[in-house]
């Protein structure tokens, strides 16, 4: 116990003395570092704290040091996390490798493989992006179709990839391809590892009803990637697949919406509230208290889930509810503000409006695509019913 | 025959129909917002020349014998294209007011042109973000040759392009309401277009220190009040009718996906939750349907249109933003893409649903009129 | 055209001097006559009407008259039942044989089972009542298992029906029953007419959550039922309760809520939301005026369903949507109000409670019924996917 | 740890429900009910042995040293069987009274005798059919000798079976809000038991010109509005606790419904429809735990309960009547039969609901404590 309190100390001061105060707030809309080959910043101190992090292998503190990890043990591990959270240090930078592929390569990579992709993850010099999603294919990602034969060395990959985020930043993608078309829904699926510089990679950013979007579709014409970026064996795409996105409920919970700043709630709904029409002020009162109320529930139910989690109660049931109950009240509050707003919330750009309503019918929009991505509610209510509630599948 | 259209008015819904999907079908509404328009003027002739910006009209200064229900169908037609169309602002609100609340000489001097569609005409009246009409700052004072008029004015459609602003304004002295038409190049006039979500014509406009001479006024109290509420319960009418059109598009498209496009082997439309959630919104929309064709009939009489229009624009706005979520939902990915016309369609209902007084503003104006509140 | 404009005129004098004015009022709760061989009248003029209906055959006004109808022909009938609703006539009495088994037995019944069963139904003498659901079969009417064994002349029932309308005051039953047990589910049905004075049958009146009922359940123990009155062949049972079922929606429709007199719905809720604490009123009010706007769009929406049925268009779709939105509506308002009404709304029987209120608990309690009997509301969506919209069935 | 109880929590809501289980089960409650009675007389008894009345009141005057959490654990427990209790009224709302705002002789008058059981206490607040603290017509004026209080209080919970009716009324002169403990036999006081929708006890109090000496006057004017308060919130938590508690019941009901009965040859738990409205309700169950548990962890702290009160009864309710409706839906036609208990739970919900402020009053209060509205 001694151990782990000096480890916890040292953490905190070191954090205190490392993160910069202009990096323990929230950070603004698109203040986010990618990471990547072309790395940006906005201002200094996001590249000092992004350095001093990667330096200490903080990007990926659990990972081997040989990989350019920390080489920290979970408790370790968990323990740079809280006190990043107690700190509200801001995340140095966003990583789809080290959340998502990276564990998957530690664990089922070659060693060829960790050794050529994990350092770079780790020091958040290549961007890596997913591709999972197919158009066509939507919820039932089982279904895609993107081809990937065998030919010599290589494979040759066409098809196309859609609701890839960052695709036209990225400088690797880890791909689900069909090698065996013969074979079952899941069996004929491996991981192919896809430089995105290859020939034949293209990419299309996708514009939103909210308007332009980090969501890309990426196309593949004849793209030639090695045998050797394989990951796992032929037909273990799926598995893999899984196994990854376990990572991404992590990965999701870990970050929750620092990234997604929106409006504030409460501070537009009581501005707006005050001015509204006298007629309406109270049924538009009423919906906005059912809206922070739901928020506070939440709210409750993730320090519940924590506590009873910690506890060691089973908290499976209450955790499949986040995605929906999250995408739905968000939306939910977002339409709340855009009806309490009345015309002012019908501004697209330029004069006329001020920023909040602006951002306001941006945010409204947006908060559509967060019901569809990353499984529709309706996936959601299926697997709650299904996996929670051990009602019979009917397939439907 | 309330639900039934007649002889007439099916002539007109289908000419109507004809010429947004040839003239103005959706993609020409893409086109002219790449080129940051947000109509299409020529088009807007054309409606002209067909006679639209005329209907319902007294003859003797160029209307035609066209009952008013005439305007509520051809917007109803474009609505199910997006089309932008003068007839709102110009027909039913800016002809409308001077029809109702002005003197034989106004009528003289400002119906013709409207009525050709060689001038065009809006309405300012609201000044706050959620419709108010008993909430006007508005000031016009009296001075020795007319009046002084001082005050803004949001979400006035087509104020951009209006050849005369119909102004709401209260007497300095009495509070009395005033309704004005001016010049809309009046000095002290100044109009700013908005950059809207559904990329069609609204502007705020400002009335710093215009003056207006007495032939300006077209009518003041009791008179202005009565004209004000026929005219606006006509464009809720017609709003409703709008908004219903939308609802029927987005249920249609949404059906056709749901029986197209396949998920896990089997067509989505399959899906029982999906299927349940497309009945309910079925029973919905033919509810508004039958308050929307109410409504539309009662635009030809002498009937009050107060319970109609705001049962009619109550019921086919909560309809409509429960249709156009469901469509986004139901279409998946693509549906929160901008390159299906789901998407517009949403935005679109939004702004309809906006204007005179949301769902929830009809909803407490029909307990008013009921009775259920004092 | 001049023969049906004497015919209306010769009704219209008719009724208005045969139909007692107390008779042109809807009845109160509890006053509407049931046909049957213990007919009960609860004032003269209810049994003035009552004969002289029945004397002009008008009962039954388009049966022919040798079963004691009134030989009107389609267009007659509907002038006479236009000028019974203008005058604002009650219906004489209630007959479940007239309005469903009756038309039947016309189109598909024996000489001998007309002549026995018609007259007596034309005359309001004998009361019947319908077999069909079973507990246990639910929604799914096929699944029932009453089974009815051919022995000599006779079959011998055994089973029980529920949700029985009257079954304790009725003179015969039209039931549903498995002849069949080997064949497929529907081809299994037969349809018989049962005595249910035979030895063997009893009842039992159901209590709902709001108190007494006239629903009942039925038992069947080795019931003996003639082979003569079997409806059409054995097997045919399913058929015949469709085209039954198919009056149901006709009977339903003429006669509309007359038989459920409620609370009125805007009086209350006008005294209710007066009296309401000044932080809920406005959001209450809002409730009620959206109960109001759906009901008033109903009325509207029966008025369009007559003008373009009469103009002749397709109002099927229309009408699949009238059960859904009647039960449900009616659910709403009663909700609404119970909610407005605080603890008023709670009382069961006794002092205390003002006898509106006491009517408003029962009537919501009841209200919960409506959404089930006569096909959920579950049903009626599903009915309205598939068949008015089209969508797959994929039996769920 | 607000959502993980402690061991002392455990065990009494371990034996509460073996209590309730065993001793009160839902039968028994028809069985009262076809005698007439609205509680087990006997069974009431039994909890004052068991020490529950005595719950968080202070040990000298023979409270035992249990969190007041207890309280809403027990009530939860007896609210899974429909087992009547005294424990609301005379423990949290009679006792707590007298604990939060009377003298030390007050307290030594009546609590030993609340806390052992040996007599019930009942508040009679409420002068309107929807709760609201706020609008007291009951008066008392000063007399010399005392006060003499006129008034007329509905929905008195276990109004005909208190001894000590805690009154809450307006001070004639000066409109101070006045706490008077009375006896409820003294002159004046007459009690109309009810028969209600849930078969449990509920009265109407009358006050005609009712003598009150100084010494039944526990609190006046700031005082008496605190204490009033802080436990009419304690008191919206245990009833959000028993709503909550008859959430859980239903949805576990319906849901085995669903998994056993079939129709069309399946089990109709495999219907998407269904399934979808299940998976719903359980998001609303959990959320609205989470809130009753953070609000009767609360209880035992000294934290402001307003806004967890209002955020747990509102939540709760709003929940329970939900599951309430979608079970009696689900089970179909046995469901609105009164041999199934769902019907039963459906009743007593609506009763909880409106006692102490609906989840309307509750999201209102709500939206003040957050500052939405002034």
């Amino acid at each position: 116990m001694n151990e782990i309190n000096d480890f916890k100390a040292s953490v905190r001061a070191w954090l205190e003395a490392n993160c910069p105060p202009s990096m323990r707030t929230p950070p603004p809309e698109g203040e986010m570092v990618l990471a990547g080959s072309r790395l940006t910043f906005t201002q200094p101190d996001q590249q000092l704290w992004f350095e001093r992090m990667r330096d200490q292998g903080w990007f990926a503190p659990d990972w081997p040091r040989e990989y350019g990890g920390g080489g920290l043990d979970a408790r370790q591990t968990r323990v740079l996390e809280s006190e990043l959270a107690r700190l509200k240090c801001r995340a140095p930078m966003v990583n789809l490798g080290i959340w998502m592929i990276g564990p998957v390569l530690l664990e089922f990579g070659s060693d060829e493989q960790k050794a050529r992709h994990l350092p770079g993850m780790a020091r958040g010099e290549v961007a890596w992006c997913q591709g999972f999603s197919e158009p066509g294919a939507g919820s039932d990602l089982a279904g895609l179709s993107c081809r990937a034969e065998h030919d010599g060395d290589d494979y040759v990959v066409n098809g196309s990839k859609i609701w890839t985020s960052y695709a036209d930043r990225s400088d690797w993608m880890y791909a689900l391809v069909r090698t065996d078309p013969t074979a079952g829904k899941h069996a004929g699926i491996s991981m192919l590892l896809i430089d995105m510089a290859s020939a034949g990679v293209s990419t299309r950013p996708i514009e939103l009803i909210s308007g332009k979007s980090h969501f890309c579709q990426v196309f593949f014409d004849n793209v030639r990637v090695p045998v050797a970026n394989l990951v796992g064996a032929e037909g273990e795409g799926w598995m893999l697949a899984k196994a990854l996105l376990a990572h991404e409920r992590r990965a999701m919970s870990k970050f929750g919406d620092n990234n997604v700043p929106g409006v504030d709630f409460l501070d537009l709904a009581r501005r707006l509230v005050a001015q509204a029409d006298p007629d309406s002020r109270a049924v538009l009162t009423d919906r906005v208290a059912a809206c922070a109320m739901d928020e506070h529930a939440y709210k409750l139910m993730l320090e519940r889930t924590h506590e009873a989690g910690g506890a060691g109660q089973d908290v499976s049931a209450l955790v499949a509810t986040f995605k929906y109950l999250h995408s739905e009240q968000n939306k939910t509050r977002y339409r709340t503000l855009t009806a309490l707003a009345g015309t002012d919330a019908l501004g697209w750009e330029g004069e006329g409006y001020d920023e909040e309503l602006l951002k306001l019918a941006r945010q409204w929009l947006n908060a559509y695509t967060y019901t569809v991505a990353g499984g529709t509610s309706e996936i959601q209510l299926n697997i709650l019913a299904r996996r929670v509630l051990g009602l019979p599948d009917s397939g439907g | 025959m309330r639900f039934v259209l007649n002889e007439d008015q099916n002539m007109l819904r289908e000419s109507a129909a004809d010429f947004f999907a040839g003239r103005l079908p959706l993609a020409h509404q893409r086109k002219l917002k790449a080129q940051g328009l947000t109509h299409d003027a020529d088009a807007w002739r054309e409606m002209a020349e067909l006679g639209w910006n005329a209907i319902a009209l007294p003859e003797a200064v160029g209307g035609v014998p066209f009952d008013r229900s005439g305007v509520a169908l051809v917007l109803a037609e474009a609505a199910r294209t997006l089309a932008a169309t003068p007839l709102f602002a110009s027909n039913l609100l800016a002809a409308g007011l001077i029809e109702a609340a002005g003197s034989d000489a106004q009528k003289r001097d400002w119906l013709p042109a409207l009525a050709a569609g060689d001038k065009l005409g809006a309405l300012a009246l609201d000044e706050r973000a959620r419709h108010d009409p008993t909430r006007i700052a508005t000031r016009a004072t009296r001075e020795a040759d007319g009046w002084r008029i001082n005050g803004a004015k949001c979400a006035v459609v087509d104020g951009e392009f209006a050849d005369l602003l119909l102004v709401v304004a209260r007497d300095a002295d009495t509070q009395d309401t005033l309704l004005f038409v001016l010049d809309a190049h009046t000095a002290g006039v100044s109009c700013q277009p908005l950059s809207q979500i559904d990329a069609q014509p609204m502007a705020r406009v400002r009335l710093d220190g215009v003056k207006a001479d007495e032939a300006a006024l077209l009518a003041r109290g009791a008179a202005a009040d009565a004209a004000l509420n026929t005219v606006l319960e006509r464009a809720r009418i017609a709003l409703a009718a709008q908004l219903q059109a939308i609802s029927r598009v987005l249920f249609d498209t949404t059906l056709a996906y749901l029986k197209q496009r396949e998920q896990y082997g089997r067509k989505i439309g399959a899906f029982q939750a999906l299927q349940h959630r497309m009945a309910r919104l079925f029973t919905r929309i033919e509810l508004a349907e039958s308050c929307v064709q109410a409504a539309v009939a009662a635009l030809d009489t002498d009937a009050d249109l107060a319970l109609p229009a705001a049962l009619a624009k109550g019921m086919a706005g909560e309809t409509a933003l429960a249709v156009a979520d469901e469509a986004v939902q139901l279409h998946g990915g693509i549906g929160v893409t901008d390159e299906l016309d789901v998407g517009l369609f949403l935005k679109r209902v939004q702004v309809l649903e906006a204007l005179l007084g949301d769902s929830v503003y009809q909803r407490a104006r029909y307990a008013r009129l009921i009775g259920v509140v004092a």
